[in-house]
């Protein structure tokens, strides 16, 4: 039953050392903010799951929050390398980080299998490739009615999702719209659930493209203007591609890095 | 490298080797899109040799028909100008597994000589020299588009004798090996370099060298590529980029 | 790629004799004109597929035109029973009906499996109920990580799926919105499609909650105004709920149904 | 028949199995709904006992708000008023498959003293005395919702020793039959009938007379029980339809 928080308390009610944390989201409203204030409340062994982790996995693994990371691709879109993800992988720093890697089928159908309430799902996939060898949440298994062998994933249940939505109305119904990627099940999937919001409205109006989550799934609705910044809300804001540009530079060196995570996230305003 | 006379504001082998891929859509109904170069060869075909071809973007936008080419491909001009907008899961599960999208255009790292791809890790998995972004919807989009196509460079570090890791696979290890991994679409039927186009032969499929590009040699791609590549005794000159291609193209980024 | 086409033309072409065809709808667009059209053209044999089989399955069966009923729901919607499906089964009037019976859940899996290009889809259902003893597309199956037995459903391919929407554009693009049930899954299951819409318009304004079969995965689009009447089509036509409940007295006797359908399928204006 | 007084216009026997079936949705938060008497009764908790219920219906509208009980479960009443309508796949897998649902509401033609139902068939299976509707959601509702509660007509013709045919489990063979069959919702834990209330007694989870409606005799029950029905000796009598149910369900009805 969804709560209307502040995002610091409901991060800290739903996010603990040690957990599975899905910040999930395509490009297109990436929970920035409340990856933030994560990183500002210094969670620690953390595992995070998302298909596209990108600059702010690449943040949260910098700062020494992760653990391990699920994923299937681990990149700044359309600019390069996540360079604190490379260094962690490369070099251990700041501390080594397990991987286990899968395809967006594979991850996506993981989330399904987690929504649907199912211990694993089915798909197409991954066969021929080396990812069979090192990622143990994927088996074969046979097709009991043409014996066709296909590949089965594991669920993910995550403790807690985190994603961002354009709104939420009073009694914490979500909308989102636009792409959409794997957030519902996210969310479905997962034991607790925060969702930061452009803004809390008396009324969803619908929304041609549209989903909802009902309030009776979501547990923290927090407004948060602009929490996907630099990352986008379609209808609200636009994606700042310069920042995901700069931040290529940013990454790079460790020193710039921890200086950018000082100046803009551990003395950002709360 | 080739030059085709960037010095001159001609055509350039990057521009050469987009225009190539462009046209490897012709008569292709509906093609799913990597970012990067695929993106904008795909949407340089919607403006010249396809302009009805339905591009889907793994974000789950389906008939996106954006002015420029985005920067990721998660842009919002690829939804707002899509027929559809589908989340993950239905993207991949009703749309590019079942085999109903034509073609696949894919890029990589390391590429092997039955087109096989590693877009994960160079050197040890565990300890790797380069972690590279990952598989993404690479594994999926290589065993299920009809057939796909691979856009590249062509270095000696991308065109080597044996993948660190094999994250797509192409042709396997050669004849049938798609079909004993009951992979259903055709597999790579070309890559498309800055150098020229290669094709699997049809008995073994090992990539051959089928064209060059204007001002390129065979001997450069064969200097460049990590196994003795084979030369079609039938190689031909690309047909350079015609005004209207170019044209096109500035206009996709300028 | 979809062809506009009058409606006769696009069933003769897209619906054989001993086809699998799925009408798909749940209460909402069913394609009624679609079925009288099957009638009026005197197909035989037919594998009739659906989740709800309602009034139309009741007359197309009563017309002698199925062989066969796949389904998991067979009544009149809030009415009582389908007294043509009944005599079917009960006495094999017209004629013998094979029964392929199970619940939802199996059945939309089975379509999502079809969907997908998969031949299976796993489900936690059947599991203490008789239907796995009469139903061959039902099996057990073990999940390959935590061991579970779980169910598995094969997946439906029909050879045709006929579905009524509100509206398509003039490329067969197809809007539909309300109650979408499994239709999109039931065309993207079907080797070939023909779909009737309410009208065909320029441009397909965008619509909260619709969603879109591109032109590209539909065979057939037809232009039948009413074509979902005696149910009904969100946004354009009320379902007539007086006509379900006669409906009771017309099918229950062999002679008043064959006198409804002579004067209100086989006359009907094409 | 127990009859409360239809000839004086007072609640009738079916009023009263209306009412108490809303009752016993007092403190859910969300209700699966099948068509016919358990929509009336979900919805007159709706306007009672239950004002922030939300009623999900098995053909995809969630937190449906009908003004009045539709006679189909796909009216376009229960699709307008939702807060979301989501596809088929989308309801029984995401939202009535993982168990978030607390309540599911089920009638059936044969229900036997464990509470399993029948709705497919009366006589042999292949050649039917009766051919049911069949199994539609039932099944998985009666396997997936956290508790369930069934309504039906207190028959002999219903309350069978022996299903002809079992189409949603119960409480199975006893004591630990659903854990056994791997059922992760508690199963039945109320069936309302015209006559009165039984509820699985703890230890041999068999049904057992609770609760009588003004009225009705237990005897009246027990004899139109195909088993031998047991009586609980705490057997109360249901609190009588109050003023204010009694308007809400003639607004719903009327």
């Amino acid at each position: 039953m969804a709560v209307l928080a502040a995002l610091p308390e409901a991060l800290a009610a739903a996010v603990r050392d040690g957990d599975s944390v899905a910040l999930e989201g395509f490009t297109h409203l990436i929970p920035h903010a409340a990856a933030h204030e994560l990183i500002r409340q210094g969670r620690k062994d953390l595992t995070l799951i998302r298909m596209t982790p990108d600059v702010i996995y690449d943040q949260l693994i910098g700062a020494g929050c992760a653990a391990k990371l699920v994923f299937s691709w681990g990149g700044n879109p359309g600019v390069g390398s996540l360079h604190r993800l490379r260094d962690a992988v490369e070099h251990g720093w700041p501390r080594e980080l397990d991987i286990e890697e899968h395809s967006h089928a594979g991850m996506v159908n993981r989330y399904v299998a987690g929504a649907s309430g199912l211990p694993f799902a089915v798909l197409r996939g991954y066969v021929g490739t080396d990812l069979v060898d090192v990622t143990d949440s994927i088996a074969p298994i046979d097709c009991p009615f043409t014996g066709e062998r296909l590949t089965a994933v594991s669920a993910l249940n995550p403790d807690a999702a985190v994603i961002h939505a354009q709104r939420a109305d009073r009694d914490g119904n979500v909308q989102l719209w636009g792409i959409v990627g794997a957030q519902k099940e996210a969310v479905l999937a997962a034991t607790r659930s925060v969702v930061t919001v452009e803004e809390i409205v008396d009324e969803l109006e619908p929304v041609p493209g549209a989903i909802l989550l009902p309030h009776w799934v979501v547990d923290w609705v927090c407004e948060v203007p602009g929490g996907a910044s630099p990352s986008y809300a379609a209808g609200y804001t636009e994606r700042d591609n310069d920042f995901y540009r700069e931040w290529d530079a940013v990454s790079r060196d460790r020193e710039t890095f921890l200086a950018w995570i000082h100046s803009n996230v551990m003395t950002e305003a709360r | 490298m080739s030059d085709l006379g960037d010095v001159n504001g001609g055509p350039s082998a990057e521009d050469m080797m987009t225009v190539a891929a462009s046209r490897a859509l012709e008569g292709r109904r509906t093609c799913f899109v990597g970012i990067g170069l695929p993106s904008l060869a795909a949407n340089l075909a919607r403006a010249t040799c396809a302009p009805g071809i339905v591009l889907i973007y793994e974000s789950g936008t389906i008939g996106s028909k954006p002015e420029r080419p985005p920067l990721s491909i998660g842009d919002g001009s690829l939804a707002e100008t899509a027929d559809t907008v589908v989340s993950s899961a239905e993207i991949f599960n009703y749309w590019l597994q079942p085999g109903r999208i034509d073609v696949g255009f894919l890029g990589a790292a390391q590429l092997d000589r039955y087109a096989n791809l590693n877009t994960t890790v160079i050197g040890d998995y565990r300890r790797p020299k380069v972690r590279l972004p990952g598989a993404g919807g690479a594994p999926e989009i290589a065993a299920s588009c009809k057939e796909t196509i691979v856009v590249v460079r062509h270095t000696p570090r991308i065109f080597v004798d044996r993948l660190d890791f094999t994250t797509s696979v192409g042709h396997g290890d050669g004849p049938g090996a798609r079909e004993r991994l009951g992979l259903r679409g055709a597999g790579p039927v070309r890559v498309i370099t800055d150098l020229g186009v290669l094709e699997p032969d049809p008995g073994t499929r090992e990539l051959v060298l089928t064209s060059v590009h204007p001002g390129a040699r065979p001997e450069d791609a064969v200097a460049r590529t990590g196994w003795p590549l084979c030369v079609s005794p039938a190689l031909a000159v690309t047909e350079p980029p015609s005004a209207a291609e170019l044209d096109a193209l500035r206009a996709l980024t300028s």
